[in-house]
């Protein structure tokens, strides 16, 4: 595969570790009422759906970077590709 | 009598004459020739024998859809086992056996199989051979296994070199006969990067079999010409003896280039193979057609072959594979292999058409609506029998019979993806469908376009429309455009057996059995009956068996399926996708900054991840291990002792929210850490369970150097990256790995400040009162050398870490031992720091291995629960904080001298002995020269709170049983006095 | 000044120089690295600072540039800086007093091995060794890639010299992995 | 019909007329007992125990495709029981003693060959570990030796010891491990269910689950709906879109793990063989093909196939290892979708939905697992409780915390 990094243009896909759904980004309060069951679904269950799926990779043989990668797990057709942190950002993350 | 079947004419050089030996017997070729073809000039008709009824097996086809025609090629340990005669390229010195047969291919003894045939039906395996149930073991599977397989390996390591390479292109094109030519001429001289891929040491595809006209000359010579244009043009690369297998996602190709197949040996260092990733924005599949047989009696005799086979063997290499011809063909295209060997002189013993208004011919005689319904010959075709329109038979006297089915379009690698071909009623074929791999295109034969001048316009027009090429197109030459009719006949009716797949033999017989018994889906019936599951893919019988299932289910072929490709196209040698990563290089080696010096030193290494570490210093006399290791602790834990642990990742964390950062990813607290201290920190992956461990020293308030393992240094580089770019992305922090950077010794021992103080220059003051345990800082050694210090300890002993530019460390290891004479100083290895850290109780990656959590570790006091950090909330879960969980604990035999096994199970004092009644498990075991005892650590339900508690460790596997106590993992010095000093 | 003697990655005294074919490579321990990276919001003003300090305009993604002092790029806002090593032994402190507290400096010199290539047909050795489209990579391209399973830098100092910085702990391996390339095409 | 030697040569002197389909090709009736969604080796296995075992012969197993297409017929055909965790052993053992005894249970060759395995290890840390899993195998009443590098070398001399890159220092080995033919599995348990009254509905899809007030009535299929009184869900590689149907998020990523065959070849493994120190595993067919793998491709994905650089890693480890098959050639490469749980253990447990149970999450170690895994998940929707070796397979346990991780990886599917 080819992820056509936002920054760097195509690279290929063997360039980057795989971590999984980009829901990873959400990480919960741990001081909410409900942490411990926000942590689970969090950590444990996923959708893993059949099309689109938004999902973590990074640029280990590279330039470092976190990527958001937007791709058809029927297809493998890529969509978008995002630098993580501006997805995390973006998703209200901060500190 | 050499080379009987030569003709004359063909695309080889006469003037120079090759030898080659077949089973051992020598023969003579020409440059130009295949294997295949040599051995037909030379007469030779049986080359093999098939896999399951080891029935004689000639050649079928010239190409790389042979299923029949294989032989084991050279010897020794460069053996290759069911290499293509028809695709192997001649060398002087050539040597090639027979396979699968004994004692010899004339006389098999497994050709009894044949024989008993009739029992030995489509799976009919799965319905015998069940009783007695230990027979199979013994009896039924060892004769199976020897009766099956082809060739054999030599079973020595392959001597050859491969290489892997990566090209990028604007258009790749695969298959150079006319389509893929006039493609490539067309985007080349547009100036688009091209690269033009065949599998043939020859380009130019059919062009070089057929005796038509291109142009205003013979279709070979002008496929020559284009050739030389396009070599001539520095945009466009030809990759000659280059077989494209695989369609990847995103527009990657794999692509095998035998660059030294062809020759006798290779020059040295060149790679026998390439395997070649093709990126490329564009693909034009012009991969052509490959000619269909017509299953009958008998059909599999040597002998009888593709019609468009005989052609090419005559008009490509000069050779017929005898001087008498028949051909049996549903379509004109037989009629052409008839008058091109007649040309040559060949004697055309009859056409056998089943059209009842086939062509005639004056050359020779044509017999109309009749069909070929058995052979005769031994090894060999001698009679063909035929039935004609008026009932009546006759016998023709040939030695080969060509035999035309019409052609299907090689859509293979349109396939590698999702697409599934479309079945096409005018060509009674199946030809590319919709769904193509990304940015492919498909021109030629490969998709239904037969003629050759619609071949050279779809390759122009198909080259253009891939790259957006506007203007004008490059002239087309004249060529025949015949129009193609296939009207589909599939296989004589009537036969007892007729061949579908020759390689597996599988029959028509058995595909009507499959679908009796119920195996009607495409995959049933080639899981069933094993058709198309041979080396050649089924690339000659797929379209047949699958004709004759849709015809008993009545149904249509494509509703009874389509056949799917899948990579490779065709197979390839497993060397070759390893390339150059085998034996020392299969994964890169890491050497330390002490490595050269420890090497003079006489250590021995062990592999740790992709380092190479020292594992003990032996020295002379000492004829085991333990005694070099059991020195180097004593030797350590009395005076001092150095050991390289470079190999910890080293990761400089510095940014003003730096030690918020830590705060984060350790378990335990950092944001109060003095500048010029260490701290150990604990690291927990977010399930709760311990990830790592390791020191963090703050060198400046926004800056810090962090340690890992050895072994997770890239993983915990990994997560500190997502957690500062996925998780807190407005972090003021910056990471990067030094772990390179710098050589760092650990100096160990109650004289290790005496050592170091001799090292490291008198401005600085590292005393018990100016430099305690855990501080650090930068310092300079030996006269200025930049270096950092750190007060840490895992052996528990008075211990430092010294840090200089890896350039140095060779020298400053040097000068450790040679200021460290006057204390005995001795250089420990990975053993010796292993015994010194299960000494003092330490986890390490025995302990770590991602099922523990802080708790079980004794370690549950470090974690926070005043901040937020990763795992915190998790490990709280109710099974991972239960009371009688795992708590890792010290292991003394009662017995010193008896051994403690890691990985050996606790089980009480009494009572049985199961897995139901296990209480833990040892997870590291040492013997310790200071206790002079045998000594370990293990996780014990509850173990902290049952010290003291006698148990036996069990360890089946190795017939051990001991009787020990559960003591504090801290044997020595718990009270940590010696690393304070 | 101190009396400790380096060896060079391979563990030599003297740089290790290869040649096969039309190709040399050459083992480079004479140079200096220091990386830096902005610090959060002060990306434009380490960028500054950097052109100052190489004496050219701050190489953009994927491209190297500079004067005596070069750097390259190596992620978001992240640069490596090249300098002689005789002269530049103290390289970070050096870059540290130019960015200040608008970027984290980090001492990089022993990190990396360096090998030269130099010679007429380079693409055809570094197409064996990592998937850079070469038709793209022009003077003053720099990129990182997997050379034989090592993370490697590479470098475009002119299209008949490029330099690949590795790991100094594979020095042994990558080198073994050139040479093998320069054999295979010589 | 009943198969037998006797019985294939009668046939073969009266030209195999007598031959009949090995399952009849029924329409759904509009309400069964039980409907086990998935006619793949696990979902057939359940309904040959069901109808044989746990006497059920009110039972239907609806697949979209054809019997047998998925996985059972995708894998590189392993079986063995060499677990290390309790919650692991005891069922790969009790599936272990099935497989022992399964072609006199289904009078079907599935030529369940016990040609044992064996797992090499390269570094002490990894020895240590074997032996504690070797000891749990046998505390659970398995077999399992521990060989040092020279025993392995006598049995194993064509692997490299003069040349590797990470010394061979032994290995553990299961002498009762082996290989079996994948498809015969499949068609054995099929004939056999078939036999016992189970209607085996192909080409009929499920589109939907039909459930109200918090109790599953049936599926909606693509031949309409059928009505149950409990649907049991086996679809490894599509779990979570069948729970997705009843609006449950599973611990599960879809991945695809590749599998190779070489050509034909004369016997050269005695047995399977595991490299330690990369991703390569292989045994040799009856046919002779070596049939190998690796490591999964490591993405999420649904589609059937897999890229070039798994390929690579798989044959450089086979060439790191044993260097004598270079000149073998790979023949066909295929891919197979798996589910990856979150620990790398299956689940066999109830729903929150009444009515409806689930079977899953197999990762790529479905296989060896099908009869154990029929038989209990047989056992689990007829009784209603799970079978003794399967307590631990619950749905709920990384809530609770009760993973069974036999690798150490945590909650990242993909390294499973």
């Amino acid at each position: 595969m080819i992820i056509n990094h936002p920054l760097l243009g195509p690279r290929d896909a063997s360039e980057f570790t795989y971590l999984g759904d980009a829901s990873l980004i959400n990480r919960p309060d741990w001081q909410a009422d409900n942490a411990a069951e926000a942590f689970y679904e969090y950590g444990y269950l996923r959708d893993n759906p059949a099309g689109e799926h938004q999902e973590l990779w990074y640029h280990e043989a590279g330039d470092r970077s976190w990527l958001v990668v937007t791709r058809n797990t029927l297809t493998h057709e890529i969509s978008k590709v995002e630098l993580a942190r501006d997805v995390a950002r973006a998703r209200g993350r901060s500190k | 009598m050499t080379q009987t079947n030569r003709l004359d004419g063909g695309q080889i050089d006469r003037n120079t004459s090759l030898s080659f030996r077949f089973d051992g017997r020598s023969y003579t070729a020409h440059p130009g020739d295949t294997l295949a073809s040599a051995l037909l000039a030379n007469d030779v008709r049986l080359i093999g024998r098939s896999f399951k009824y080891h029935r004689p097996r000639g050649l079928l086809t010239a190409g790389s859809e042979e299923p029949n025609g294989m032989v084991e090629l050279r010897t020794g340990a460069r053996k290759e086992p069911n290499t293509r005669a028809t695709t192997t390229e001649m060398f002087d010195g050539l040597e090639a056996y027979s396979q699968n047969r004994w004692p010899s291919l004339k006389f098999d003894a497994l050709a009894v199989n044949d024989m008993f045939s009739n029992f030995l039906s489509a799976g009919f395996y799965y319905k015998t051979f069940m009783w007695p149930a230990a027979f199979w073991e013994k009896i039924y599977e060892p004769i199976i296994r020897r009766a099956a397989g082809l060739g054999s390996l030599s079973m020595e390591a392959d001597p050859d070199e491969y290489d892997k390479g990566f090209r990028h292109c604007d258009l790749l094109i695969i298959g150079a006969g006319p389509s893929g030519l006039m493609a490539a001429l067309t985007a080349g001289r547009a100036g688009a990067d091209v690269i033009l891929a065949d599998e043939d040491f020859t380009l130019g595809g059919r062009l070089n079999s057929e005796t038509i006209a291109v142009g205003d000359r013979s279709a070979s010579d002008w496929a020559a010409q284009v050739v030389a244009e396009l070599s001539s043009m520095p945009n466009v690369r030809l990759m000659p003896r280059t077989t494209v297998i695989g369609a990847f996602d995103h527009g990657i190709y794999g692509a095998v280039e035998r660059t030294g197949d062809h020759l006798a040996t290779l020059p040295a260092g060149k790679p026998r193979q390439i395997l070649w990733r093709i990126y490329t924005q564009k693909t034009l599949l012009c991969a052509g057609a490959t000619e269909r047989p017509i299953a009958f009696e008998n059909n599999d005799r040597p002998g009888v072959m593709m019609a468009s086979a005989l052609r090419t063997y005559a008009n490509r290499y000069a050779v017929t594979a005898s001087q008498r011809v028949a051909i049996f063909t549903n379509n004109d295209d037989g009629h052409r292999t008839a008058t091109d060997l007649h040309a040559k002189g060949v004697k055309i013993a009859a056409v056998v058409d089943v059209r009842e208004d086939a062509p005639s011919s004056y050359d020779y005689e044509v017999l109309k609506g009749a069909q070929v319904i058995n052979t005769k010959g031994r090894h060999g075709l001698s009679f063909a029998e035929i039935s004609l329109p008026d009932g009546s038979t006759r016998t023709l006297d040939c030695g080969a019979l060509g035999v035309s089915g019409g052609w299907n379009p090689n859509v293979h690698l349109t396939c590698h993806q999702r697409g599934r071909p479309v079945w096409n009623e005018a060509l009674a074929a199946f030809v590319p469908g919709g769904e193509l791999p990304v940015g492919m295109s498909v021109a030629g034969a490969a998709t239904g376009i037969m003629s050759t001048c619609g071949a050279l316009q779809s390759g122009a027009e198909g080259a253009a429309k891939a790259l957006n090429l506007t203007g004008a197109l490059p002239d087309l030459p004249e060529a025949e455009d015949a129009p193609v009719i296939q009207t589909p006949f599939w296989y004589v009716q009537g036969c007892k057996r007729a061949w579908v797949d020759q390689q597996n033999d599988v029959t028509v017989k058995d595909v009507k059995l499959s679908y009796q018994e119920g195996f009607r889906s495409v995959e049933h019936l080639k899981r069933y009956t094993t058709l198309g599951m041979a080396t050649d893919q089924g690339k000659t019988s797929n379209i047949t068996g699958l004709a004759i299932m849709a015809e008993v289910a009545g149904k249509s072929i494509p509703e009874v399926g389509t056949t799917i490709f899948r990579p490779p196209y065709t197979p390839v040698p497993i060397a070759t996708f390893a390339g150059r990563m085998k034996g020392q290089e299969f994964h890169p080696t890491r050497l330390t900054p002490s490595h050269y010096w420890a090497k003079d030193r006489g250590a021995v290494f062990v592999e740790v991840g992709n380092w190479l570490r020292a594992q003990w210093f032996p020295l002379p006399g000492e004829t085991h291990w333990r005694q070099s290791v059991d020195r180097e602790v004593r030797q350590t834990r009395a005076s001092v002792g150095v050991c390289d642990c470079t190999t910890l990742g080293k990761i400089d964390v510095q940014g003003t929210d730096a030690a918020e950062f830590l705060n984060r990813i350790y378990a335990n607290g950092f944001a109060k850490l003095a500048v010029g201290k260490t701290r150990y920190g604990l690291m927990l992956r977010e399930d709760g369970m311990v990830m790592d461990d390791g020191t963090a020293a703050r060198l400046a308030e926004d800056h810090f150097v962090v340690t890992t393992t050895t072994a997770n240094a890239v993983s915990v580089y990994r997560h500190m990256e997502f957690v500062r770019q996925c998780l807190c992305p407005d972090m003021d922090v910056q990471l990067i790995s030094t772990t390179e950077g710098w050589a760092q010794y650990a100096v160990a021992g109650p004289n290790a400040r005496k050592l170091l103080q001799k090292i490291v220059d008198p401005e600085f003051d590292i005393s018990n009162e100016a430099f305690p345990f855990m501080a650090c800082g930068n310092v300079t050694v030996c006269g200025g050398l930049r270096a950092r210090l750190f007060r840490i300890s895992f052996s528990g002993e008075l211990a430092y870490e010294i840090a200089v530019p890896s350039r140095y460390g060779d020298a400053l290891m040097r000068r450790l031992m040679a200021e460290g004479e006057e204390f005995d100083v001795v250089p420990y290895g990975t053993e010796a720091l292993g015994v010194m850290r299960v000494e003092k109780g330490h986890a390490a990656g025995n302990e770590l291995n991602g099922t523990t959590t802080a708790l079980n570790l004794g370690l549950g006091k470090m974690v926070s629960k005043k901040k937020d950090s990763i795992g915190s909330v998790l490990s709280e879960r109710e099974a991972l904080v239960e009371p009688d969980g795992l708590r890792l604990v010290g292991i003394k035999p009662l017995l010193a001298e008896d051994k403690i096994t890691a990985g050996g199970h606790l089980m009480k004092a009494d009572g049985p002995v199961d897995a139901a009644h296990d209480q833990g498990y040892v997870t590291s075991a040492v013997y310790s020269p200071i206790l002079n005892s045998n000594i370990g650590l293990g996780l014990v339900k509850n173990g902290s709170e049952r010290l003291g508690e006698k148990m036996r460790l069990v360890s089946p596997l190795t017939s051990l049983t001991v009787e020990v106590e559960l003591v504090s993992a801290h044997f020595v010095d718990p009270e940590g006095e010696r690393l304070r000093a | 000044m101190h009396d400790l003697v380096a060896i060079t990655a391979l563990g030599g005294a003297e740089p290790r120089v290869d040649t096969v074919g039309g190709v040399t490579c050459t083992e480079v321990p004479e140079v200096a690295l220091a990386s830096v990276a902005a610090r959060m919001g002060q990306e434009t003003s380490a960028a500054k600072a950097l052109a100052t300090l190489i004496d050219a305009p701050t190489p953009d993604v994927g491209r190297w540039a500079g004067t005596m002092i070069t750097a390259f790029w190596v992620g978001p806002d992240q640069w490596m800086v090249e300098a002689p090593y005789d002269s530049h032994e103290g390289l970070a402190d050096q870059v540290k007093a130019t960015v200040g507290d608008t970027a984290s400096v980090t001492e990089q010199t022993d990190a990396w091995t360096r090998f030269d290539l130099s010679g007429d047909s380079i693409p055809a050795v570094l197409e064996l060794l990592c998937q850079l489209d070469l038709r793209r990579f022009d003077k003053g391209s720099a990129a990182r890639c997997s050379i034989h399973h090592v993370g490697c830098f590479v470098i475009c100092r002119t299209p008949e010299k490029v330099s690949l910085y590795g790991p100094r702990s594979s020095a042994g391996s990558l080198h073994h992995a050139i040479v093998t390339a320069m054999r295979s095409v010589q | 019909m009943r198969y037998s030697g006797f019985r294939v040569i009668k046939e073969a002197l009266t030209g195999h007329k007598g031959w009949k389909p090995v399952w009849r090709e029924p329409e759904p009736k509009a309400h069964y007992d039980i409907v086990v969604i998935g006619g793949g080796g696990h979902g057939l296995a359940t309904a040959h125990y069901l109808s044989k075992v746990y006497g059920q012969r009110n039972v239907a197993v609806v697949e979209k495709g054809w019997i047998g297409g998925g996985n059972v017929g995708r894998n590189t055909t392993i079986v063995r029981s060499n677990y290390m965790l309790d919650g692991n052993e005891p069922f790969y053992e009790f599936s272990m003693k099935l497989w022992e005894g399964l072609e006199q249970d289904l009078n079907y060759n599935a030529m369940m060959s016990q040609r044992g395995i064996i797992n090499l290890f390269h570094t002490d840390g990894q020895r240590d570990a074997y032996t504690r899993r070797g000891n749990a195998m046998i505390l659970n009443g398995a077999d399992a030796e521990l060989l040092d590098a020279d025993q392995v070398r006598k049995e194993h001399p064509y692997l490299n010891f003069d040349d590797a890159r990470f010394p061979i220092k032994g290995g553990l080995v299961q002498r009762r491990a082996g290989t079996a033919r994948h498809d015969a599995v499949a068609w054995g348990f099929a004939r056999s269910a078939d036999m016992h009254g189970v209607d085996i509905i192909q080409n009929c899809e499920v589109t939907g689950l039909r459930i109200e007030n918090g109790k599953c009535l049936g599926v909606e299929t693509t031949k309409g709906f059928i009505g149950a009184n409990k649907v049991g869900c086996a679809v490894a590689g599509s779990s979570s879109r069948v729970m997705g149907m009843a609006g449950m998020r599973l611990p599960i990523e879809s991945h695809v793990l590749q599998a190779f065959v070489s050509e034909g070849l004369k016997p050269v493994l005695p047995s399977v063989i595991t490299f330690g120190a990369g991703h390569f595993y292989v045994s040799q067919s009856d046919k002779g093909g070596l049939v190998f793998g690796g490591d999964i491709d490591g993405y999420n994905t649904y589609a059937q196939r897999g890229n070039l650089p798994v390929v690579e890693d798989v044959c450089e480890g086979g060439m790191a290892l044993m260097p004598m098959i270079g000149r073998a050639r790979l023949l066909r490469m295929w891919g197979g979708v798996m589910d990856m749980s979150m620990d790398g253990s299956p689940i066999i447990d109830r729903t929150p939905v009444e009515g409806l149970y689930f079977n899953g999450g197999w990762c790529y170690g479905g296989f060896k697992a099908t009869p154990a895994s029929g038989h209990c998940f047989a056992h689990l929707l007829a009784k209603d409780e799970p079978h003794p070796v399967v307590t631990a397979y619950r749905l709920d346990r990384f809530k609770t915390g009760r993973m069974i991780d036999e690798k150490g990886v945590g909650n990242q599917p993909n390294l499973h």
